[in-house]
C-alpha cells in the first residue's frame, strides 16, 4: 500500500478563487442566521467585499505561474490571471447593478400571480439569494479558465452554471418569461453538458489522462487513436461553444438573455463569455494546438456563420436585449477567430476583446435597466424612440456602447476588433477576416439604427421613462464607459499589460 | 470481452438519451434523458480507464454523480416552479421567448 | 506643442468650452464657436507661411509612442497637398459658421450641440489630413464620420434619419473594406520590418502583385465611397438634400476631400503597381461619373440634388486626375479639391440662403430672384459659374490643369472629360435660368436681399474664387513640389512633348 | 519689346466694370457716363500703343508685356502674358473704337431702362473680355478672354431676362458656344501634348517639327471653336435668338467683335493652318457652306435684327472663307472683317434707331417708307448698305471682292467651287440687303398709328454717322498701297504669289457686280414695285419655309441632341434610383429579409433548440471526418 501523499496546495495562488467562495459561503450563512432587514447591505458588503478583495489578491500574484498550485489540476499563469482579473471586475461592476432588487421577485418558490407573491411583495423585503449565487457562480468562471484538467473543468463549467440557471428565473416583472428562461438555459446547459463530458471521455480515451498536459504530449506524440482524439474535440467543442453561444449551438442565448433580470444578463453575457473563451484558449492553444489541423477547418467554419447569422438574425429584433443577444453571437464569433488565430497575438487580442466586450456589455445592459415604464423594464425597441430626448444621458451611453459594439474608432471595440482580425490575418486566415470585416458592416446597420430611434425618432407618449439610477448603478454606467472611450483613446497600457502577461504555462 | 463493445453501448446510450432530449416533451423525462446521456460518459470514462489501465476514468465517473446530483438539486427546482406556475410540465408549453 | 497638434487641439478646446454653456445661451456658443474657427483659420495661414514650399518631405512633424504593442505612434505631419486641405477646411469652418448663423435652430437638439459636433468635426478633419501613421488616419477618418451623421440626422430636413444612416453605413462599409487592407498591411510590416503604420515604410514593403492588387482595392473602394465615385455615389444627393447647408458644405466640400487626398496620398503611395494595373478601370469609372453626374444634374428638379450631383461630376475630374499620373494632372486635382471646396460652399450657402427664405428647395418654386435680390442672385451666378469652371475662376485652372495633364497621358479620357464643360453649362445655366431669371414667380416677390452678417459670410468666398482664379500661383507653389514627389514616388514622369521645346532654340 | 501699358487696355474697362457692379444703385446716376470714359480711355490707350507701333521699323512693332506666371505645374508653364503685335492692335482699335462708338450710342438708346449701369456694366466687362481675347500672348489666356466675351455675351442677350424667351436665348447661345470652348479646350491640350507649350511664339516655332496629323487635329480644333463663337456652320443657331439683347449688343457683340473672334483665332493660328492642308481647307468650307447659309436665311427673315444677324452670319462665312484660304487670304479675311465691323455696326445700329422710333417693333414688314421721318437714320444706313452689297468704292467693295478673287485662284476645282459660293453669296446678300432697306425705308407706310416714327437723339445718329464715314472710307484705306496686308505681313506672312491667276481682279469685279445688280433688280422688283403684304405671306415655297426656320437648324438640334439628351438624362434618372440605388437597397433588403428568415429559426421551443445543437454536433462530427480523411 502506497503512503498517503498530503495534496500540496499554493493557498496564495488559489487566493482569489477561495475568497470568492468564502465569500458565497459567508453568504449562505448570512441568509440562514442575520435578520431580513439588514440582509441586503450585509450581502452587498459580503459579495463587493469578498470580489474586491480577490481582485486586490490577483494582483499581488500577477507574475505567479505555476502549474503545481492545485496538484497539477489548477493552472496560474498570466492568461489565468488576466481573464480572472477581467471575471473579477465585470463582476464587480455587475454586482452594483444587481444590487437594485428592483429586478428581483421576493419569493422565487412563488406561483406568478399567486396572493403568495402579493403578500411577499407589499412586505418590502428584498430577495438576496441572489449574490451568493452570483459569488458561487464567480468562483466557478474563475475556476473554468484556470483549470488544467478535464475533471476540474467540468466541475467548474457545472459551478459556474447551476447558479445561473437559477438566476435566470429571479425576475419580478413577467416571472413566465423568466422561468421559461431559466427551464431553457438549464435544459440545453445541461444537454450540451453532458456532450462536453462524453468529449471529455474521448479525449481520455485517447490520451490516457485527464490533464491538459497529458492530451497535449499525447497529441504531440501522435500515437493514440486519432478517431478518439477527432470525436474527444469534436464533443468537448460542442460543450465550449454552446457557451459562448456560437452557431449553431446559440439558440439559448436570445432566450435566456430576453427573459433573465437584465443585472444577471449583463452578469452572465460578459463574465460567461470570459470565462467560456478563457477554458476554451487554454485547451485549443496547450493540449490541441498541434492537433490544429483537425480543428481549425471546422472552426473556422463556426466562426463563419457564426459571425454572419448574429448580424444578420440581429437586424430584424425588435426587442432590445435580443438584439443585444444576437450581437452577442456576433461578438462570439469574432472571437473565435482569435482562438483560431492561434499565435500569441490571438492569445492578447482575445483576452483584450474579451474584457472590452464584457465591459460595454455590462454597461450596455445597464443602460437597459434604466428604461422603465409601468411595468417595468422597457424592452421593445420601438419603445425606446426618442430616448435621447427623455434622458440624453442615457441615450447618449448606450449609443456609445453600440458604436463601440460596431467597432467605431476611439472606442474599445474598434482596438478589439483590430487586434483579433490582425491576430487572424497573422495567422493566414484571410477569408475569416473578410467575413468578419463585412459582417461588422452588416452589424453597424443594426447598432446605427438603435441610435437613430433614440436620437432622431420622435417619442411616443406612451408612459416610457428613464428613471435616475442609484448611485450603484449609476458608477457602473460611468466607469464601464469611461473604460470603454479610455481603451479606445489610450489603449497601451492594458495592451502593453496583456502582452507582458499572456501566456499559458505547460 | 473487448472493451470496445463497452464504448459502443456507451455511445448508443448517449445517442439514445439525446434523441429523447430532442423527442419528448415532458421536462422531467427530458432531464432523465440528459441524465442518460451523463451516465454514458459515465461508461466510457470507466471503460477508457479499463483500456489505459489507470484510475482517472474511474475518478471522473465519481465527480459525474456529484454533478449529476447537484443539476438534479437545481434541475428540479426550476422544473417544478415552471409547473406550478403552468401546470404543466410540457417543454413545449414554455415557449414564450421566441423569434 | 506642434502647429498641428494645437490647431487640432484648439477647436476641441472650443468644444469643450461651449459643452459648459447653459443650452439656452445659443449666441454665445455662436459666438465662440466663429471666434475658434477664426483662430484656427488664423493659426492654419501662419503655418501655410512658415511652411517651406522648397522641400518634398512632410514638415511640423511631429511623433510620440500611442499603441507601442502595436507599433502605432501618433504622427503628423503635412505636406503641400495635406496643407492645402487643411487651408482649405480651416478657411470654410468660420465660414460655415457665419453663414449658417441660423441653421442649428431648426434641429432636434439645441444650437450649442450643433456647434461642439462642428467643432470636433474641425478636429478630425486637421487630424485626416495631417495623419502620418495609418492606423491614426483610419481613426480619424472613421471617427470623423459620427459627428456628420449627427449632423445630417439631428439638424437636416425631409428624409434626414434615412439619409444619415445611408451615409453612415456607405462610409463604414467602405470603412471596414480598409481596414482589412490596412490590417493585411499591418502584418505585413510585422513579417518584413516589424510591426508599424508609418506610411514610409509601408510603402517599401514588398508583396506579391495579387496581395497588392487586393489591398489595393480595399483602400480605393473606401476612397470611391468617400470621394463618391460612380457606381458608389447614390448616399450622396440623399446627405447632401437633407443635410442643411453648411453641413453639406462641410459634407461635400471637405469630407468627401478625404476620398480623393487618400487616392493621392494612400492608393498611390502605398500600391503604385496595383494602382497601375487598375488606372484603366479607375479612369473609366472617372470618366463615367463626369458625364452621369452632370447628366443626373441636369435632371434635378431640387437644388440641393443638383449641387450634388455637379459635385459627383467634379470628383470624377478630380479621379481622373489624381490617376492620370503627371504632374499637371496631380496639380490640378489637388487645386481642385481646394476650388471645388469653395465654389461648392458657394452654390450651398447661397443656395441655402434662398431655400431658407423661399422655404423650399425646388428649383421651379424661385423664378426671378435677380429682380428681387440681386445681390443673392449675383452670388448665386458666381458660384455657378465657378462651377462651370468659367475661365479667370478658381476652377477653371485646376480644371484645365487635370484635362491637360490627363490628355498627355490618356487622351481618350481626356476627350470624353472634355465633354463634361458642355454638360456644365448646361446644368449651371438651367437652374439659373429658372432660378434667377424670368418673370418674378408667386411666392418670391417679398424675399429679402443678402443682409451684412451674409454678405461678409460669402464676400471671402467670392473674392477666393475670382483671386485664384487670375493668381493661383500661391497654392500652386505649395501643392507642386508634392505632387511631382507623388508621381515619382508612384515611378511615374511626365510624358515628354512630341517634340522638345528646347530643342528648337 | 515689352510695354508696359498693355495691361491698362484691360485694366481700364475691367475697373469700370467692377465699379458699376459692386457701386449698386449708387452709381446709376453717373455710372453710363463712367463706363464710356472707361471705354473711350482704352481706346485712347490703343491709339497711343498704335501710334508707337507706327514708330518702330516693321521687325519690332510687336509689343509684349508679362505680368506675372499664371500656372506653372512641371512643363506646362502659361504666363499671364499680353501681346499686342500687328493683328493685335486692328482688333484693339477696333474693339475700343465701334466699342466707344456704340457706348455713346447706348447713352440714348437705353436712357428709358431702369438698369441702364448694369448695361454698362456688362459693355464694359465685355470690352475688357474681348481686349484679353486678342492680347492673350498663349491659347490659354485667349481662352480667358473667349469665355470671358461668352460669358459678357450671356449676360447682355439676357439682359432683358425677365422675359423667359430672352433668357432662354442666352442660355443657347452659351451652350453652344462652350461647344465651341470644347474645341479650343482640346486643341490647347493636343497642343501641350504635341508640342510642350500653349504660347503663340512657342506653337508657332515649333509647329514645324510636329507631324501633320497633330497640327490637323489641333486645326479642327480649332475650327470648332471658331464655329461656336463665329456662329459658323454647323454651330451657329445661337445668332438669331441672340438678338434678343439690346440693339447696341447685337451691334458691338454680335455684329462688330465677339462674332469675329473665331476669324481672329484662325488668323492667330496661321502657322498651323498653313502646315495643315486639311485643316485649312475645312476651314474654308466651313466658310463656303455657312456665307451661303446666313444669305440663304437672310432672304427670309421678316425681323430686321434677324436679318441682320443672318447676315452677319453670313459675312462671317465669307471671312473664315477668306482665313481658309491660307497666306492668300488672311490679310483679306481681317480687312473684311474690319471693314465688316464698320458697316455692321452701323446698320445695326440705325436698326435700332428704327426700332427705337417705332415703338420696339422688329418686323420689317410694319415699316415701309421711313426715309421720310428719319432721314439720318436712312442715309447711315444707306451707305453701310452699299458696304455690304460691295458697290465701289464703299468698303465693302474692296474686301470682299479680294476674298471672291483669292478664293476663285486657290486652284482647281476648290477654287471654282468656292470662289462660285462665295459669287453666288455676293448675288444673295444683295438681293437681301435690298430687301431690307427696301422694307424698311421705301414703299409705302405699313405701320398702324400707335407709332409715331421720329428720328433718334444725337448721341444716338452720331455714332451712325462716325460708322458710316468708316463704311464708305475704310476700304480705300486699308487698299490703299496694300496698306493692311503689308502691316499684318509680319503676322500671318502674307506670300502674295499664286501659281497663276483664274480669273483677274477686274473680272471677278465685273462678275461680281453683275451679280449683284441682278439681286438687287430682283429684289426691288419683288418688294418695291409690288405691294407687300402687313403679315408674312404663308402659301410660299417649302424653300423658303425652310429659311424661315433657320433652314430647320433648330429642329435638327432638338432631334438630334436636345430630345437624346432629355431621354438620356431621363433615363439615367431612372438607372440612378431604380438600378444603381435600387442595387443598394435591393442589398439592404436581403440583409434584413434573411434575418426575418432566419429570425423563424427561434421557434421558442426548446426541443427544437436541442435539435439545432444536435444536428450541430453530427455536423461537427461529420465536418471533422471529412477534413481528417
Amino acid at each position: 500500500m502506497t503512503d498517503f501523499i498530503v495534496p500540496k496546495l499554493s493557498y496564495v495562488q488559489l487566493s482569489p478563487i477561495l475568497i470568492v467562495l468564502g465569500g458565497a459561503l459567508i453568504g449562505v450563512l448570512i441568509e440562514a442566521f442575520l435578520s431580513r432587514k439588514v440582509r441586503p447591505i450585509a450581502q452587498l458588503t459580503i459579495t463587493l467585499g469578498s470580489l474586491i478583495l480577490a481582485l486586490i489578491q490577483l494582483w499581488h500574484i500577477r507574475h505567479e505561474s505555476s502549474l503545481t498550485a492545485a496538484m497539477g489540476s489548477v493552472a496560474i499563469d498570466g492568461a489565468t490571471i488576466l481573464m480572472q482579473g477581467s471575471i473579477l471586475l465585470i463582476a464587480i461592476l455587475a454586482v452594483a447593478l444587481i444590487a437594485d432588487n428592483e429586478h428581483f421577485t421576493v419569493l422565487a418558490a412563488a406561483v406568478p400571480g399567486s396572493p403568495e407573491e402579493r403578500d411577499s411583495l407589499q412586505s418590502g423585503e428584498k430577495l438576496t439569494e441572489v449574490f451568493p449565487l452570483t459569488l458561487f457562480a464567480v468562483a466557478g468562471m474563475l475556476l473554468f479558465p484556470a483549470s488544467n484538467d478535464l475533471i476540474t473543468l467540468f466541475v467548474a463549467l457545472e459551478m459556474l452554471s447551476l447558479p445561473l440557471y437559477l438566476m435566470a428565473g429571479l425576475s419580478r416583472r413577467r416571472r413566465l418569461m423568466s422561468q421559461e428562461a431559466a427551464l431553457k438555459y438549464f435544459l440545453l446547459g445541461a444537454f450540451s453538458s453532458a456532450f462536453f463530458l462524453f468529449g471529455a471521455a474521448y479525449l481520455y480515451g485517447y490520451s490516457g489522462s485527464v490533464s491538459l498536459a497529458g492530451i497535449r504530449a499525447a497529441v504531440v506524440g501522435g500515437s493514440g487513436n486519432d478517431v478518439f482524439l477527432l470525436m474527444g474535440i469534436a464533443f468537448l467543442s460542442i460543450g465550449l461553444l454552446f457557451k459562448v453561444g456560437a452557431v449553431p449551438f446559440h439558440a439559448w442565448t436570445p432566450d435566456v438573455y430576453q427573459g433573465a433580470p437584465t443585472p444577471i444578463t449583463a452578469f452572465m453575457a460578459a463574465a460567461t463569455k470570459v470565462a467560456a473563451f478563457g477554458a476554451m484558449l487554454r485547451i485549443f492553444y496547450t493540449s490541441l494546438a498541434n492537433a490544429n489541423w483537425d480543428w481549425r477547418p471546422m472552426m473556422s467554419i463556426i466562426a463563419i456563420i457564426t459571425m454572419l447569422f448574429g448580424s444578420v438574425v440581429a437586424i430584424a429584433q425588435r426587442d432590445v436585449k435580443r438584439m443585444l443577444a444576437y450581437s452577442s453571437i456576433a461578438h462570439a464569433g469574432f472571437l473565435l477567430t482569435g482562438v483560431i488565430a492561434l499565435n500569441k497575438s490571438g492569445l492578447d487580442a482575445s483576452i483584450f476583446y474579451l474584457f472590452a466586450y464584457g465591459v460595454a456589455t455590462v454597461g450596455a445592459f445597464g443602460v437597459v435597466t434604466l428604461v422603465r415604464d409601468s411595468s417595468g423594464e422597457v424592452t421593445d425597441l420601438n419603445k425606446w424612440a426618442g430616448l435621447a430626448k427623455r434622458s440624453p444621458f442615457a441615450a447618449t451611453l448606450f449609443a456609445g456602447f453600440l458604436l463601440a459594439f460596431a467597432g467605431i474608432p476611439l472606442t474599445s471595440g474598434f482596438i478589439g476588433k483590430f487586434s483579433i482580425f490582425s491576430a487572424a490575418y497573422e495567422s493566414g486566415n484571410k477569408s475569416l477576416v473578410i467575413v468578419g470585416v463585412l459582417s461588422s458592416a452588416i452589424a453597424a446597420y443594426f447598432y446605427i439604427r438603435v441610435i437613430v430611434l433614440m436620437f432622431f425618432k420622435d417619442a411616443a407618449d406612451d408612459g416610457t421613462s428613464v428613471i435616475i439610477p442609484s448611485i450603484l448603478t449609476r458608477s457602473t454606467l460611468i466607469i464601464t464607459s469611461v473604460i470603454t472611450i479610455l481603451l479606445g483613446v489610450y489603449p497601451a497600457p492594458l495592451l502593453n499589460f496583456i502582452n507582458s502577461l499572456a501566456s499559458f504555462v505547460r | 470481452m473487448n472493451p470496445a463493445n463497452y464504448l459502443y453501448v456507451s455511445a448508443l446510450l448517449f445517442t439514445i438519451g439525446a434523441i429523447g432530449v430532442v423527442v419528448r416533451r415532458n421536462a422531467i423525462v427530458v432531464f432523465m434523458c440528459v441524465e442518460l446521456m451523463l451516465n454514458a460518459c459515465n461508461l466510457a470514462f470507466v471503460t477508457f480507464a479499463r483500456i489505459n489501465g489507470n484510475l482517472d476514468g474511474q475518478v471522473v465517473a465519481f465527480f459525474t454523480m456529484v454533478v449529476a446530483a447537484c443539476e438534479v438539486v437545481v434541475g428540479l427546482a426550476i422544473i417544478v416552479t415552471i409547473y406550478r406556475s403552468r401546470r404543466s410540465a410540457s417543454v413545449d408549453d414554455a415557449s414564450l421567448l421566441k423569434r | 506643442m506642434n502647429m498641428l497638434t494645437s490647431l487640432m487641439l484648439l477647436p476641441l478646446i472650443g468644444a469643450l468650452l461651449i459643452s459648459a454653456l447653459p443650452t439656452t445661451k445659443s449666441l454665445l456658443a455662436k459666438q465662440m464657436t466663429l471666434g475658434t474657427t477664426l483662430l484656427v483659420a488664423i493659426g492654419v495661414i501662419v503655418m501655410a507661411i512658415r511652411f517651406d514650399t522648397s522641400k518634398t518631405d512632410l514638415q511640423f512633424v511631429e511623433t510620440h509612442s500611442w499603441i507601442p504593442t502595436f507599433g502605432i505612434n501618433y504622427s503628423v505631419g503635412v505636406d503641400g497637398i495635406a496643407l492645402v486641405l487643411i487651408i482649405l477646411s480651416a478657411l470654410l469652418a468660420p465660414i460655415v459658421v457665419l453663414a449658417g448663423w441660423n441653421e442649428s435652430s431648426g434641429g432636434r437638439w439645441s444650437a450649442k450641440t450643433f456647434y461642439i459636433l462642428v467643432l470636433v468635426l474641425e478636429t478630425m478633419i486637421i487630424g485626416v489630413f495631417s495623419a502620418n501613421d495609418l492606423f491614426l488616419f483610419y481613426v480619424f477618418f472613421e471617427a470623423m464620420l459620427i459627428p456628420v451623421y449627427f449632423l445630417i440626422g439631428g439638424y437636416g430636413t425631409g428624409q434626414r434619419n434615412a439619409a444619415a444612416v445611408k451615409f453612415l453605413i456607405y462610409s463604414l462599409l467602405g470603412g471596414l473594406l480598409m481596414l482589412a487592407s490596412i490590417i493585411a498591411l499591418y502584418v505585413l510590416s510585422g513579417e518584413q520590418s516589424g510591426h508599424t503604420f508609418n506610411i514610409n515604410t509601408l510603402s517599401q514593403l514588398q508583396m506579391s502583385s495579387t496581395t497588392q492588387n487586393l489591398l489595393f482595392l480595399g483602400f480605393f473602394i473606401a476612397f470611391a465611397i468617400k470621394a463618391p465615385l460612380w457606381p458608389l455615389h447614390t448616399w450622396l444627393p440623399d446627405a447632401a438634400q437633407s443635410a442643411t447647408p453648411g453641413t453639406s458644405v462641410l459634407l461635400l466640400g471637405i469630407l468627401d476631400k478625404v476620398g480623393t487626398f487618400g487616392m493621392i496620398r494612400y492608393c498611390l503611395t502605398l500600391f503604385p503597381e496595383a494602382s497601375k494595373t487598375f488606372t484603366p478601370l479607375i479612369l473609366v469609372l472617372a470618366v463615367i461619373s463626369i458625364i452621369y453626374g452632370a447628366f443626373l444634374a441636369i435632371g434635378q428638379k431640387d437644388l440641393k440634388r443638383l449641387i450634388a450631383f455637379t459635385s459627383i461630376s467634379h470628383f470624377g475630374f478630380i479621379t481622373m486626375g489624381i490617376f492620370a499620373m503627371t504632374s499637371q494632372g496631380h496639380s490640378g486635382a489637388t487645386l481642385y479639391m481646394f476650388n471645388h471646396g469653395f465654389s461648392t460652399a458657394a452654390l450651398f450657402i447661397v443656395g441655402g440662403w434662398m431655400m431658407s427664405r423661399r422655404g423650399s428647395s425646388k428649383i421651379s418654386d424661385f423664378g426671378g430672384l435677380q429682380r428681387v435680390t440681386p445681390v443673392m442672385a449675383w452670388s448665386f451666378f458666381i458660384a455657378g459659374m465657378s462651377s462651370l469652371a468659367l475661365p479667370g475662376l478658381s476652377s477653371f485652372v485646376s480644371e484645365f490643369l487635370v484635362l491637360v495633364g490627363t490628355y498627355t497621358r490618356y487622351p481618350v479620357a481626356a476627350i470624353i472629360g472634355t465633354f463634361g464643360i458642355v454638360l456644365a453649362a448646361l446644368y449651371i445655366l438651367i437652374p439659373v435660368q429658372r432660378a434667377l431669371h424670368g418673370p418674378t414667380m408667386p411666392g418670391n416677390e417679398a424675399l429679402s436681399d443678402l443682409n451684412l452678417r451674409e454678405k461678409i459670410a460669402i464676400a471671402p468666398v467670392i473674392a477666393i474664387i475670382i483671386a485664384l482664379g487670375f493668381y493661383p500661383s500661391p497654392l500652386l507653389n505649395i501643392i507642386n513640389p508634392a505632387s511631382t514627389h507623388t508621381i515619382t514616388q508612384a515611378g511615374f514622369t511626365d510624358p515628354l512633348a512630341q517634340i522638345d521645346p528646347k530643342a528648337g532654340k | 519689346m515689352t510695354s508696359n501699358s498693355l495691361v491698362y487696355l484691360i485694366a481700364l474697362p475691367l475697373f469700370g466694370a467692377a465699379v458699376l457692379l459692386l457701386s449698386g444703385r449708387r452709381s446709376d446716376r453717373w455710372g453710363h457716363i463712367f463706363g464710356t470714359l472707361m471705354s473711350a480711355g482704352s481706346f485712347a490707350v490703343g491709339v497711343s500703343l498704335f501710334l508707337k507701333m507706327l514708330g518702330n521699323p516693321t521687325g519690332e512693332r510687336a509689343l509684349t508685356q508679362k505680368l506675372f506666371s499664371w500656372i506653372s505645374v512641371g512643363s506646362f508653364q502659361v504666363d499671364a502674358g499680353l501681346l499686342a503685335d500687328q493683328l493685335s492692335i486692328c482688333f484693339v482699335l477696333l474693339i475700343t473704337g465701334v466699342g466707344t462708338l456704340i457706348h455713346v450710342y447706348s447713352i440714348a438708346y437705353m436712357s428709358h431702362d431702369l438698369d441702364r449701369r448694369r448695361f454698362f456694366a456688362y459693355l464694359n466687362f465685355f470690352i475688357a473680355a474681348m481686349l484679353l481675347l486678342v492680347l492673350g500672348d498663349s491659347y490659354l489666356n485667349l481662352y480667358v478672354g473667349w469665355e470671358g466675351v461668352g460669358l459678357a455675351s450671356y449676360l447682355l442677350i439676357g439682359f432683358w431676362n425677365q422675359k423667359p424667351t430672352y433668357a432662354t436665348a442666352a442660355k443657347k447661345a452659351f451652350v453652344a458656344n462652350r461647344v465651341g470652348d470644347m474645341g479650343l479646350s482640346l486643341a490647347i491640350m493636343i497642343a501641350f501634348a504635341t508640342l510642350g507649350t500653349v504660347s503663340f511664339q512657342g506653337v508657332k516655332e515649333h509647329a514645324s517639327q510636329a507631324s501633320t496629323g497633330s497640327l490637323t487635329a489641333i486645326g479642327i480644333m480649332l475650327l470648332v471653336a471658331a464655329t461656336g463663337k463665329s456662329a459658323q456652320f454647323p454651330l451657329q443657331a445661337w445668332l438669331g435668338d441672340a438678338m434678343a439683347g439690346p440693339t447696341p449688343v447685337s451691334a458691338l457683340i454680335h455684329a462688330a467683335t465677339m462674332v469675329t473672334a473665331g476669324v481672329y483665332l484662325i488668323t492667330r493660328s496661321n502657322f498651323i493652318f498653313d502646315l495643315a492642308p486639311t485643316a485649312q481647307l475645312a476651314v474654308a468650307i466651313i466658310g463656303a457652306i455657312t456665307l451661303l447659309f446666313g444669305a440663304i436665311i437672310g432672304m427670309a427673315k421678316d425681323d430686321i435684327k434677324k436679318a441682320l444677324a443672318a447676315s452677319t452670319m453670313s459675312q462671317i462665312g465669307y471671312m473664315v472663307l477668306g482665313a481658309g484660304l491660307g497666306p492668300a487670304g488672311y490679310a483679306f479675311a481681317i480687312m473684311h472683317l474690319l471693314t465688316h465691323g464698320f458697316f455692321k455696326a452701323g446698320m445695326f445700329l440705325g436698326a435700332g434707331s428704327v426700332m427705337h422710333g417705332m415703338n420696339d417693333e422688329v418686323n420689317m414688314r410694319r415699316y415701309g417708307g421711313l426715309r421720310k421721318f428719319m432721314p439720318i437714320t436712312f442715309a447711315t444706313f444707306g451707305l453701310g448698305y452699299l458696304a455690304i452689297i460691295g458697290v465701289p468704292p464703299f468698303a465693302g467693295f474692296y474686301s470682299k471682292d479680294k476674298i471672291i478673287e483669292v478664293a476663285f485662284n486657290a486652284g482647281g476645282v476648290k477654287g471654282i467651287a468656292l470662289g462660285t459660293a462665295a459669287l453666288l453669296g455676293a448675288m444673295i446678300t444683295a438681293f437681301y440687303m435690298t430687301r431690307v432697306v427696301i422694307l424698311t425705308f421705301a414703299g409705302s407706310k405699313r405701320w398702324d398709328d400707335k407709332a409715331h416714327p421720329h428720328e433718334s437723339p444725337f448721341l444716338m445718329w452720331a455714332p451712325m454717322v462716325l460708322l458710316a464715314l468708316g463704311s464708305v472710307a475704310s476700304g480705300f484705306f486699308f487698299t490703299h498701297g496694300n496698306s493692311l496686308r503689308n502691316w499684318l505681313a509680319p503676322v500671318v506672312e502674307a506670300t502674295p504669289s499664286h501659281e497663276g491667276e483664274l480669273l483677274s481682279p477686274a473680272v471677278v469685279s465685273i462678275l461680281a457686280l453683275v451679280l449683284v445688280a441682278i439681286g438687287v433688280g430682283y429684289a426691288i422688283i419683288k418688294y418695291l414695285l409690288n405691294e407687300v403684304p402687313q403679315v408674312a405671306p404663308a402659301d410660299v415655297t417649302v424653300f423658303t419655309k425652310a429659311a424661315r426656320k433657320d433652314l430647320l437648324q433648330d429642329n435638327f438640334n432638338e432631334a438630334v441632341f436636345m430630345r437624346p439628351g432629355q431621354s438620356l438624362t431621363r433615363g439615367l434618372q431612372v438607372a440612378d434610383t431604380k438600378l444603381i440605388d435600387g442595387a443598394v437597397h435591393g442589398i439592404a433588403r436581403l440583409a434584413i429579409g434573411s434575418g426575418n428568415l432566419l429570425r423563424k429559426t427561434q421557434t421558442g421551443f426548446v426541443r427544437s433548440y436541442a435539435m439545432w445543437i444536435l444536428a450541430g454536433a453530427i455536423a461537427l462530427v461529420a465536418t471533422i471526418w471529412v477534413v481528417t480523411l
